[in-house]
């Protein structure tokens, strides 16, 4: 049945399903790819990104797991060690702490710590973000601790298109990957050519080119980027945006090159920018285009404050407006 | 000493009502409820049960962002909440509506919290009853370190002194949090009564992915006692939680309480229990459903009349009522909510963060 | 006996010991605060800044605790809810992260979760930082983590006084603290005199005066970057360093006073540079003193791997010729 | 079914060998060696306390950093060192030097990771002995999965399988990770023996801290068996551990093995016990000593010549004096080191901070 599965035809696909298939994919194409986490298989996740795997698969290669988040991640490292390739699902990003030890101390730092002797091929999917009126710790944005631990590959997909390749590409890394998806995005719907040629995992690319200011994103934000991009378009301003997809390592060389042609840059996560990832890509930016630029790099994300009740959430996202305030800064510095 | 799993003989579920509503006697647990505190359980039972479909209801409309039900937890959660004391402590799940209404904290702070109007946002001391926690196990340390200051407090073990009761699920007891509360309380035999509502399932999780013995056992790994009793069976569940909150009391340490129930909804308004089976126990859970079994009893020796029942059926319905208007009329939070909680003392970070917003805000007036 | 504790003379203390005075200072003033952690009681703590508490203060407010960070962590914000004021103390930075998730998705976020009815005093104190020849996970610098968790205040002494008023002032404050201690500074010894006047918590120091660059720093590299100053002014250059001591708040405009006046900022942590905290600092001047740089704010700190076996140690971690390159920089920009 | 931690009584500690060196035999726990095999154990037991000593004596003369001595855990370490089969796992914590030993590991490889040359650095693979882990407890889920991995390879539960064993102390039994792992062990089935070596320190904390019952005990909380056994004596504990190994691999699951020793010295090199009073129990411990009763036995019944002890104590010696010499000849890591080993494929931001390092080296050349 594995080997005689057709690689699916191009066709319209939500995030979700875009992932599911890339899952689907991987499970087919290497029979020591696993699934496993809190009610991936019968149920198919809580998002249905796992729906039907468990059925095609199997139980012991799609796992429903015990309820403890550092069980399955270091269940995860025990079984890579055996020579399989587990992706697990954190069912939502408030979520990961319970396994940030075995994140962060083991998953992290076995390959250093046994000279490369060791490789750990484990994926940690994270649905994360907020803009679904859910309640607490169902909308947040870790990334900026998983981009600051070392030994971890950290992306982030934006398109259903990503979402297909960016999965097959995580767990074909030899690496550990955190691998963070759009929560709000996860209905959104586009073509996924499953023949056409992927973007190497690791690389940013422009979204939508522009010669006036680059927006820089990642994940959730992207879309709101590309519609700010289309607004300030009206206004006759030229946005570029430029969609990070990996934030380790990060490709600094796309991003410095649309800097230094637009010469205004403005960073854009709905994390917190107090001690965010934003903070990184502004300081590396400004280091390496100091003298291109004519304002400073602006930041738009989330307050300093934990993640708000969801009537007040429209407030602490980065929108539209917001984007296009920052926007309008950088010019008027 | 050794033990196999797979010859584990089920032990002693303690019962004092049975599914028909007959009563049982148990040496280790006397109960002697009068009539009208047995029929008070009764409307207990009767109206969280109307509350929580409300509260479904207005999520359906769209109302609230979710709801998760306690229908078929009703004795589990009234009997508890009934044996705790006025100076006790509750750390509820998210799932406590009907110990909440116990302690007389009024369901309207619950809605709020699933409104997305705040997180929570009562002051604990003023019911006894902590907030909701929604990461899984990780008020069961919060209850065990509270008990290990009502241990500092002095006049502790008195017997008149106060206790902590925490209630987490059957998925709850894979979390090392759980466990290492089981350590803690252990160790410094604390005044915590540990009640876990075993409702079958975790989301599609069964039972069997968690534990492949009765979880009350747990405790016995720990050193302390485990008592498995039936969660729907009101008077047991009152007459263990009570006789564990007096161990506590009296400088007996923790107890691990399992009441035996069952998830009659989906986990939660978003759920969809028709892709894990969950539909084909309801018929075996069904005829032990809680309130049931007290009105046969109550009706079969003559404890409450037939206009009690209709009355307290109305009575449900007008507190129903009640919940939804006041619901309907919650008003949105004003932005400053953002700013104005985080921290006690001034955060100069976030103030600048505040005077930002505010002028960009003001811009658009 | 607690009543008549005579306040301490001023004198010559470590700051390890100073940190064992201002403990013992805050237990005799207050009998609502605790002092919990492995260890702490009958050994003293692995560093004996707990040294002689429990002998003085009783085994029910000096808590020997079993071995679980989470556990420690956890029942300390128990405590804390029935009106104690928790210290606990982490053995090591690198045993913070099974404690990640009682501290982020609980301590930093209670009150708000409570509209303000729920008070949670707790202080985490964190002895951390390399340069001691220690194996793995005794050398970290988690700063980063805490510092963008929203409903945290993280602090940093870097010398005996400090040590001896911050702890007294994280133990006083109502919110909750993480508290740092630079544990190859523990044996550095220095004046303190409790009838001083202390700087409020949550303030900067200007460290050193000086007029050509502003070094940024905390904890451990405080020292280094006045060592550095040193030696820079052996060749003419005037170097100012900016003692941080509070990175939550941060107290912006104090760093930005130095700044615009120098024209030149370098920032220096321990922790790895990317996604670091420099990155906040860095993008938080730029943003404020555009006009006033010279030159982009550089950044030295840590690589972007796990920290290094402990023979690698000095080439990881900044020391005086890295930040004084990092200055020379800064002028030939 | 309750129980009273004040009563419990302690069971059953299975025991082979007297601290006297008389023979005992269990029913459960058959064991029949050669004459070669025990002296085969003595020279183990004699040989790593050797190698231990001189690692402690190098660290004294600041050769290592640190040193974690497992003086008084020879036999623990030596007897369930000894039953594992070729392919086999083990997840050992930072103390078991001997399972290293046993493993053919070379020791040099410790050294270098105390001394700070590298942090492990070995490959599990070659000699079924994963890197030392530090954090406590985290090892225990590594093997776990490990564990749930060699279920997935097929032909396992035939007796010829491969098994996990994991090595932890009586300090980790109260991390979070540590119960996880036996939810997971349990829940899934999967081949794999927890050995906790209960030395009765974890750094200056007793053993009562962690818990008030016998630690092997908390396996029943999880639904499989745990077995206590005398830890200084090398026989009990390469008998109990081959039976555990041996049900795990016959799809009989896991089990809890409580190796009940004594940490006879410091917990590390930088450890003052005086402080704690540890050394009072020392005169209780010593005359329990793994290595004389052992020797006891082989001289009273004539298993071993005068000469064998002799020529043990030598071999000894000169294999310290080998590991000391390589140990000081080790030379110290290139900076390359830093970078190389973090990622398998290429890191683009961490080569752009290497070569931004080389070039400032070069700047001092
Ligand atoms: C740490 C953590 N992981 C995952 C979740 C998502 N989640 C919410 S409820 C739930 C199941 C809880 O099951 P149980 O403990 O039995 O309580 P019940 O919902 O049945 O009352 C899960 C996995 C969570 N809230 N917290
Ligand atoms: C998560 C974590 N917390 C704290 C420490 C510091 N520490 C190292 S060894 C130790 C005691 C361990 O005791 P035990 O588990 O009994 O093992 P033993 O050292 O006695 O062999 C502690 C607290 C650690 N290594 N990891
Ligand atoms: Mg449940
Ligand atoms: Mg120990």
């Amino acid at each position: 049945m594995i080997e005689t599965m057709p690689r699916p035809r191009s066709e319209t696909l939500t995030l979700a399903k875009a992932l599911n298939q890339g899952l689907r994919q991987a499970l087919a194409d290497d029979p020591k790819v696993l699934v496993m986490g809190e009610d991936v298989g019968r149920l198919g996740g809580v998002f249905r990104v796992t729906d039907g795997l468990q059925k095609e698969f199997g139980e012991e290669r799609v796992i429903d797991t015990p309820l403890a988040e550092s069980g399955i991640v270091g269940t995860a490292i025990g079984l890579a060690l055996r020579g399989y390739r587990p992706v697990c699902e954190i069912q939502f990003d408030g979520f990961v702490f319970p396994a940030a030890d075995q994140i962060i101390t083991q998953l992290a730092k076995m390959r250093m710590r046994s000279r490369g002797a060791v490789e750990l091929p484990v994926v940690v999917r994270i649905p994360c973000g907020g803009g679904i009126g859910a309640v607490e710790h169902h909308s947040e944005s870790p990334e900026a601790y998983f981009a600051h631990t070392a030994g971890l590959r950290v992306v982030a997909c934006a398109n259903p298109a990503d979402a297909y390749w960016m999965i097959q590409q995580a767990i074909a890394c030899p690496d550990p990957v955190v691998f963070f998806e759009p929560k709000r995005r996860y209905w959104d719907k586009a073509q996924v050519d499953p023949t056409a040629e992927a973007v190497p995992l690791g690389r940013a690319v422009v979204a939508r080119p522009g010669t006036d200011v680059t927006l820089l994103a990642y994940g959730p934000m992207v879309k709101t980027c590309l519609e700010a991009a289309q607004a300030a378009q009206e206004d006759g301003r030229s946005v570029e945006v430029v969609d990070l997809r990996s934030l380790s390592p990060l490709d600094t060389p796309t991003i410095l090159e649309s800097v230094r042609r637009t010469g205004r840059c403005v960073v854009v996560h709905e994390a917190p920018v107090f001690g965010g990832f934003g903070g990184e890509l502004a300081a590396r930016v400004t280091e390496h285009c100091f003298y291109h630029l004519e304002a400073p790099v602006l930041r738009v994300g989330g307050f300093a404050t934990p993640y708000p009740p969801s009537r007040l959430e429209d407030h602490y996202l980065p929108d539209l407006d917001r984007v296009l305030d920052a926007v309008d800064r950088t010019f008027s510095w | 000493m050794t033990l196999d799993a797979h010859t584990v003989q089920d032990t002693e579920l303690i019962q004092l009502l049975t599914p028909e509503g007959e009563r049982l006697e148990h040496p280790d647990y006397p109960l002697t409820l009068t009539d009208q505190q047995l029929r008070d359980l009764y409307r207990d039972m009767v109206v969280v049960r109307a509350l929580d479909g409300e509260a479904v209801a207005l999520t359906r409309q769209g109302e609230l962002g979710l709801w998760p039900s306690l229908l078929g937890q009703e004795a589990a959660q009234v009997g508890s909440g009934r044996a705790l004391g006025a100076g006790d402590m509750v750390f509820p799940t998210y799932r406590e509506h009907a110990v909440a209404y116990c302690r007389g904290l009024p369901l309207l702070n619950v809605l709020k919290l699933f409104r997305g109007v705040d997180l929570g946002g009562w002051d604990p001391k003023e019911h006894g009853f902590h907030l909701y926690s929604i990461v899984i196990g990780t008020q069961t340390l919060h209850a065990t370190g509270y008990a290990m200051g009502i241990q500092r407090d002095g006049g502790h073990g008195t017997g008149i002194g106060d206790a902590a009761l925490v209630y987490f699920g059957d998925g709850a007891t894979s979390q090392g949090d759980v466990n290492e509360s089981f350590v803690w309380a252990a160790s410094y035999n604390a005044p915590v009564v540990f009640f876990c509502q075993n409702n079958q399932w975790a989301i599609s999780t069964p039972l069997e992915r968690q534990t492949r013995i009765p979880l009350y056992r747990r405790a016995q790994g720990f050193g302390f006692p485990g008592v498995r009793v039936d969660g729907n069976d009101v008077l047991a569940c009152l007459a263990v939680t009570r006789r564990a909150l007096d161990l506590a009391r009296t400088g007996r340490g923790p107890t691990l309480v399992e009441a035996v129930t069952h998830r009659m909804g989906a986990h939660t308004t978003t759920d969809d229990p028709s892709r894990y089976g969950h539909s084909e126990e309801l018929e075996t859970w069904r005829p032990k459903d809680p309130i049931s079994r007290l009105r046969a009893y109550l009706s079969r020796d003559g404890l409450a009349s037939p206009d009690f029942f209709d009355e307290t059926d109305a009575h449900a319905k007008r507190e129903a009522r009640a919940l939804r208007d006041a619901c309907l009329a919650l008003p949105d939070p004003p932005p400053a909510e953002l700013f104005d909680r985080v921290y006690a003392a001034p955060h100069s970070t976030l103030e600048e963060e505040k005077a930002a917003y505010d002028s960009y805000l003001a811009g658009f007036r």
